[in-house]
Parts: structure tokens; C-alpha cells; sequence
């Protein structure tokens, strides 16, 4: 359905459900959704599972997140980090759950979601302790294990432009996660610094098409 | 009066949200398009790898490579995208796609749908993106007329044509009637110069209203 | 390793050797690279397996190559046309072998080869004769079907405008199978309509990233 | 004499034929960018989204949306592409990338990898992209010192550290010596300051040369 341009962030975030499974774009700052975060909370949803590539910095964002301890667990690819104290915190503490992903069976295990892919055979992870108590396979004379989908409730992302179809485009490595992401939740909010009118984006730049985005506010 | 082809695009139209993402088939499918009220916000998908398709091209605005999924040329409206056959499928797919409306051979009574291929063993097969079609939205339409030209019911108890899916179709219009296909069986919706009770004997499928 | 710039279509298939499988972009003429595909007509190598959403039309393009006897087997989803008499004749006569696989899993299996991926479960064809005889696994109450990568040894595709990098760009629907193509085969092949100096595409518009184009050709 | 951090680079950046795609991963490895001749044709991939990369940002260039793995600002360079994480990592997965280039803790005469996790059972552990790279690259060069701080050595019969990959090296450059793992075993290719007998003896690994 069309998406959604909001007036502000509180009503790009409304309705988040305490349980629910949020995926936050960024790798670093780049194509963080900070505003989103900092509307999430206010808003006030908690015991949620967090998807992103880090599991928040300093003490702003993702990491003010945590230290509400509104995040029941985190799935993430590097949460350890020179200022990843509160979640160093809380991981140390057995207050917060962590499963561990390699980057790409990360950006796969979503995109697997948004692509209707029951489960796919990864290379990535054979041999070590990521891949312990999951399905192997041999194919065509190569080690696989069997991954499955990452699906969100909500997608947070950062993007550049949108239009008011809820096209967007991005800005330089801050693309990252975003396009894969708003494919994989059942609700994608984005967060961009512009929003233009429907035909000023040229269609064979968009990067992530409007059917997957149901809001959209500039900040 | 039954309706004609026309009239059951019409009834299609009417039925699908405002605002909804939608691929229409190829073939009578197609003619849903001119019934979409203006300002529907109703975006069409085509699987050859576009959102937001513009009406048939005239004259012109032909462009080789500006197609639809029946390679006729069309046109582009403002807010559409391009995209890879990849993502275009993993659109379908991933259930991203509000409606999909489909032509169809036989629909059985729980949803099975059979629409590309006769089962004719010197047909030569062809599928295209039919099975992806028939699994990927979340809403599945069927339009056909609701018996063949050698009078045989085409809602069946089961259907005796090659599968292109398995309990994918969600209503299937007809000229006759039109049917929701639920969990607890074949519901009549409308009919159109046939009685309820006629259609069920008709049919062979338990019917209910 | 960086793309060469070809001077003729001869030079660009160059190379291509019996028994191969070319995967051939385009979706009706869109994005079809009709000069490579009379280029690889004259070049001779035969006993191909041809991976293309079609099997030819009229007496041209892959419908000739298929015409001299030089294609083995079609992987396809939809060779049957109004204008596809060569491989009907060939099909009827038991003289040419063909996969039919359905769009989606088509462009999927070919995603899977470019992405490392061993396999995946897919949705799209399940209980019908299409996945006969094909492993399946029910995951979270639906049922799937276990795809395997398809992978080319060549691929012709067919683009908008190249840099001397190889960079890609697309135009319009005619984008279709090329970018997936490209990731699927060992050697990558593009016509297009116009080679632009390196720094002239807007890095942010890239369809296919210079990494997976070997040889390119203005025609 | 052993070889400086530098020259370990400078002879990695040696090995890397014209025009190949690179990724150079965190620390250490990043070193090998500053020794690509003039006219390399060596295309730089980052994980986070881009091919092309280019030198550090200095000053005002920097820009908060265009860094690299470390997350440290860079610029682009003509010909650059950007692209997202499922497209990088399949990129790099679909063994795409000519040569990628690591650091380890150890690495193992068949070539298993040992450099996300030290094993100490109070560390926050972090993965990243190290298990994606380690398995993605046609050729997968570490750079490491041959031996640790407390002397142990790090090219070992098998690895002691939680692994990272199976049998993905193919060369590792070290400040004593570069080896050649291959399916008949280690190959010394060079010295440094070492003789092959010395090296033969203090490591636990059979040589050859």
C-alpha cells in the first residue's frame, strides 16, 4: 500500500509493538536512522529484538536504547566496539542476549526474507563456532550450512531522498543496510533528508522501489 | 445476465485497495487496468522488472525497451523504478505485491490453480512467471469464464491440468459467479443471470453463501 | 581482473569454447544482445547449453544459433512463442534438450551461482511437474522446493552505456536478466550503445559494478 | 633482518597482478594500499558498499557517509560504484574478488584461518565480515608476524583459536618468511633474516621449498 509521509518522528515510529523484532539500518553512522531510534525512545516499545551490524555506540541511539533495557536481544555482526560500553554492560551482566552473525549471512538471512527464500546454503561460518548445531551440506564438493530468514516487524533505516511514493535513494556507503532491510520488515519507516515530489526521482536510480516503504519523514 | 469480460474487470477493479501493488497477468487480466478509477493509487507491477507501469504505448511512444510481461510496449508514469529480474521476482515472491490477478484453466475448490499448460503431451511447455505469480502476492484473483467451451466446470473438485500452484487463489471471478475460496470452503459472493441453486448443481463443488 | 574494451563483436566472444553454457540476457528484444549472438554464430563453438528467458524468435539471434545445430540444451522459462518455430521444430524432432524453470527460480538460480549461495529453497513451483523429483522441506508451515545454481561459463548480455572500467548502466525494462547474468558466469560480455570515459556514470547510478564485466563492446 | 610492518606490505602489494580486485581488510592490512604502484589498476572493494575506493579522507573530504570497513573516512575515485550489504557480501561470497587480504591470529598448515576470537572466554566476541572474507576471495593472502608475543609460533599444525574458516589461505607473509600453503603442504618462497633450517626448526609445521 502507498506509503506515508510523516509530519514528525513520533508519528513515523507510532504503534511499535513491545516484543517486536526492529532491523536498524547503518553500519556506524553512516545510514543510521538516529532520529528514528531516539523516537523509539519515547515511544516507549520494549523486550524488542534488535537486527543491526553494531549493537550501538557512546551513549546516544541504539546504545540509549539498550541502557533503558528495552532490548531483550540483539542480532548483530560486531557488537564490540572502543565506545560499546553499555552493551558490553549488559552482555557481561547476562542482561541482554546476543546472537552472533557474520556480515553477510547477516545481509543474506534478510534478504532471504524479503525475497521469500525458505532457508539457503551458505559458505560462510563452515568450520567454526557460528555454525555449531547447524545443518551442513556438501554440494558440488563444497561445505554449506543451511541459514534461515531474518524477518523484522519494523525496519528503521536511514536514506538520502525520497519522493512522495516512498522511493528512495541513498548517499555513498551509507546505503549499507537500508535496501536489504526494506525488503524484510513488515513495516519500513525511513528517515531521509529530503523529501521531493513523485517524478523528480529518475526511475532507473531508485534504489529501493516504493513498495517497500510504508513511511517516510524527513529530519 | 452473465457479464462479459469487460464487466468482470470491472468487478476486479472495483475490488482491489486503493493504493495497492498490483500485476495484472497477461491476457484478460490486462483489461483490469482501464477500470482502475482515477486517483485509485493503484501501482502496477510488471515482472519483467517495473513498478509503477503506464498504459500501452501509441504510435510513438513505442520504445523497444520499455515492455510489459506480454512484451507489448508501455509506457512509464511518474514515481515508477526499474529494477533486475532478480529483485523483480524476489518482489513477487517475498509477498510484497498486495494483488496479483491471474487468467486460469481450473481453479480447485481449496485454491489449487491450474493455468499454463493443457497437459497436452505435444504442447510445447512454456511457464514464465506463472508459478511465481501464483505463490507471491498476498492476495491471489483469478478471472475466467466459469465453464469451458465443452461446457465442463472450470471450479473443480480438483484439477485434472498440470498444477501451477498449490492453494494460492484467494476469489476467482467469473462471468457467471464469483467465488471466495476459503478456509472453510467455496463461498458465493455474487452471481450474475444464474441462481444460487443452479450453480450448485452445476457445479461440483459444495458451494456455500 | 579489469575489463577490456573490444573493437569488434568477433573480438568479444573470442574464445568461447564447445560445450559451453552461455547465459544470454534480454526478455523479448529488450536487453537482447542481438551483435554478440551473431557474433557467436560465426565464431562456431557449438554443443551449447543456452540459459535465456526465451528459446528464440523469427529466424534470427538465438533462434538461428539454434537453427545450425549448435545448442544442445535451452534452460528457459517460456520458449514457446508465436514466432519460436525453429525450437519447436527441434523440440518436436527430440533434437534439442530443454530445462523449463520458472521465471523467478530462473533469475534466483542465477543470483545463487553470483552470490556464493549452494542452494536454496524456494517456493515457486512447488507440486507441480516442475519440482518433480526435487528435494522439499517444510519451514514454518510452508513448503519449499531445493534450487541449485545456475552457472554460465560465458554470459551475453545486453546494456545501456559502459565506462572503460566496465561499469554498467541499464535502460529501462531492458535491464531484466543482464545484471544477474553478469554475476552468474566466469566470463561477462556486454554490448552497449555507447562506452563513456571512467568518472563519467555517477557512481551511485551503477547497476553492474565493473567487477563482474570482462569484455565490452559498443555496437 | 626481519621485515617491517611496511615492508610485509610493500611485498604483499608486489604479489597483486594489474587490475585485480582487492579487498584489504582491517589493520595491518590496510598498509598494502600505500605500495600499489602508480598505475596498478588495482580496484579496492570494501565490505560496507563500494568498489573503487580511494585514500584516506584528509580534512574537510571527510564525510560522515563515506568510509570504509574501519568506518574511517575515504574518498572515491573515478570509476567507483556503491551498492548494499547483500550485494557487497554476495559480491564477495560468488568469488568475485581477485585476491583478499587479512590479518591472523594463526593460520594452519592447510590453510584454516584463526582471526575473530581469541577464545578467552570473557571477550565480547565480533565477527564482522572476517568470515565472509576469509572464504570469499579467489586468493586469500594473511599478513601476520610468524610468531607471537610470547614466541609462540602462528603458522601452526592446527589452529588453537576459534576458527574464522576452513582451508581458505593460500599465502601467508609474515616478517620472517612467506609460505605457500598448498595441497602438498608449506612452501617457503622467502626468508627474511631466517635460514630455511632455523625456520624448519623453531616452527611445528613440515617445509618444503
Amino acid at each position: 500500500m502507498s506509503a506515508t509521509i510523516c509530519a514528525t518522528a513520533e508519528e513515523a515510529v507510532a504503534g511499535i509493538e513491545d516484543g517486536s523484532t526492529v532491523l536498524v539500518g547503518g553500519f556506524g553512522l553512516a545510514g543510521m536512522p538516529v532520529q528514528l531510534i531516539d523516537a523509539l525512545i519515547d515511544q516507549g516499545a520494549t523486550d524488542l529484538t534488535v537486527v543491526s551490524n553494531n549493537a550501538g555506540n557512546g551513549d546516544t541511539g541504539l546504545a540509549a536504547l539498550l541502557a533503558r533495557g528495552r532490548v531483550r536481544k540483539v542480532i548483530c555482526s560486531f557488537p564490540r566496539q572502543h565506545d560499546s560500553w553499555v552493551f558490553d554492560g549488559l552482555y557481561r551482566d547476562g542482561r541482554i542476549e546476543l546472537e552472533l552473525v557474520p556480515q553477510g549471512n547477516l545481509a543474506e538471512r534478510m534478504r532471504a526474507a524479503g525475497a521469500g527464500i525458505g532457508a539457503f546454503f551458505s559458505p560462510t561460518g563452515v568450520g567454526t563456532p557460528l555454525a555449531e548445531g547447524k545443518e551442513t551440506r556438501e554440494i558440488d564438493g563444497r561445505t554449506y550450512v543451511l541459514e534461515h530468514p531474518i524477518k523484522g516487524d519494523v525496519a528503521l533505516i536511514g536514506a538520502h531522498r525520497a519522493d512522495r511514493m516512498g522511493n528512495l535513494v541513498y548517499r555513498r556507503t551509507a546505503r549499507n543496510f537500508g535496501p536489504v532491510m526494506a525488503t524484510a520488515a513488515t513495516t519500513v519507516v525511513a528517515q531521509v533528508t529530503e523529501v521531493v515530489d513523485v517524478g523528480d526521482l529518475d526511475p532507473e536510480t531508485v534504489v529501493t522501489p516504493s513498495i517497500f516503504v510504508d513511511r517516510v519523514v524527513r529530519v | 445476465m452473465s457479464l462479459s469480460k469487460q464487466e468482470m474487470a470491472a468487478l476486479v477493479a472495483r475490488d482491489i485497495p486503493h493504493g495497492a501493488y498490483v500485476n495484472l497477468g497477461i491476457g484478460q487480466p490486462t483489461l483490469v487496468a482501464d477500470h482502475l478509477p482515477e486517483g485509485s493509487g493503484v501501482v502496477l507491477h510488471t515482472e519483467n522488472g517495473m513498478l509503477n507501469m503506464g498504459p500501452a504505448a501509441q504510435g510513438d511512444e513505442a520504445d523497444q525497451d520499455l515492455t510489459n510481461a506480454g512484451k507489448q510496449p508501455v509506457t512509464e508514469l511518474p514515481g515508477s523504478s526499474y529494477f533486475d529480474s532478480a529483485a523483480s521476482f524476489a518482489m513477487m515472491r517475498g509477498g510484497h505485491l498486495d494483488v496479483c490477478v491471474l487468467g486460469a484453466f481450473q481453479v480447485s475448490a481449496s485454491g489449487d490453480l491450474a493455468n499454463w499448460h493443457t497437459g497436452d503431451p505435444d504442447a510445447i511447455p512454456a511457464v514464465g512467471g506463472a508459478m511465481d505469480l501464483a505463490i507471491g502476492a498476498k492476495s491471489v484473483f483469478v478471472m475466467m469464464t466459469l465453464f469451458a467451451k465443452d461446457g465442463s466446470p472450470k471450479l473443480v473438485p480438483a484439477c485434472t491440468y498440470p498444477l501451477t500452484g498449490v492453494g494460492c487463489v484467494d476469489r476467482v471471478y467469473t462471468d457467471l459467479a464469483t467465488f471466495d475460496l476459503t478456509a472453510d470452503g467455496v463461498v458465493v459472493r455474487e452471481t450474475f443471470g444464474i441462481s444460487y441453486d443452479e450453480l450448485a448443481e452445476r457445479l461440483d463443488v459444495p458451494l456455500s453463501r
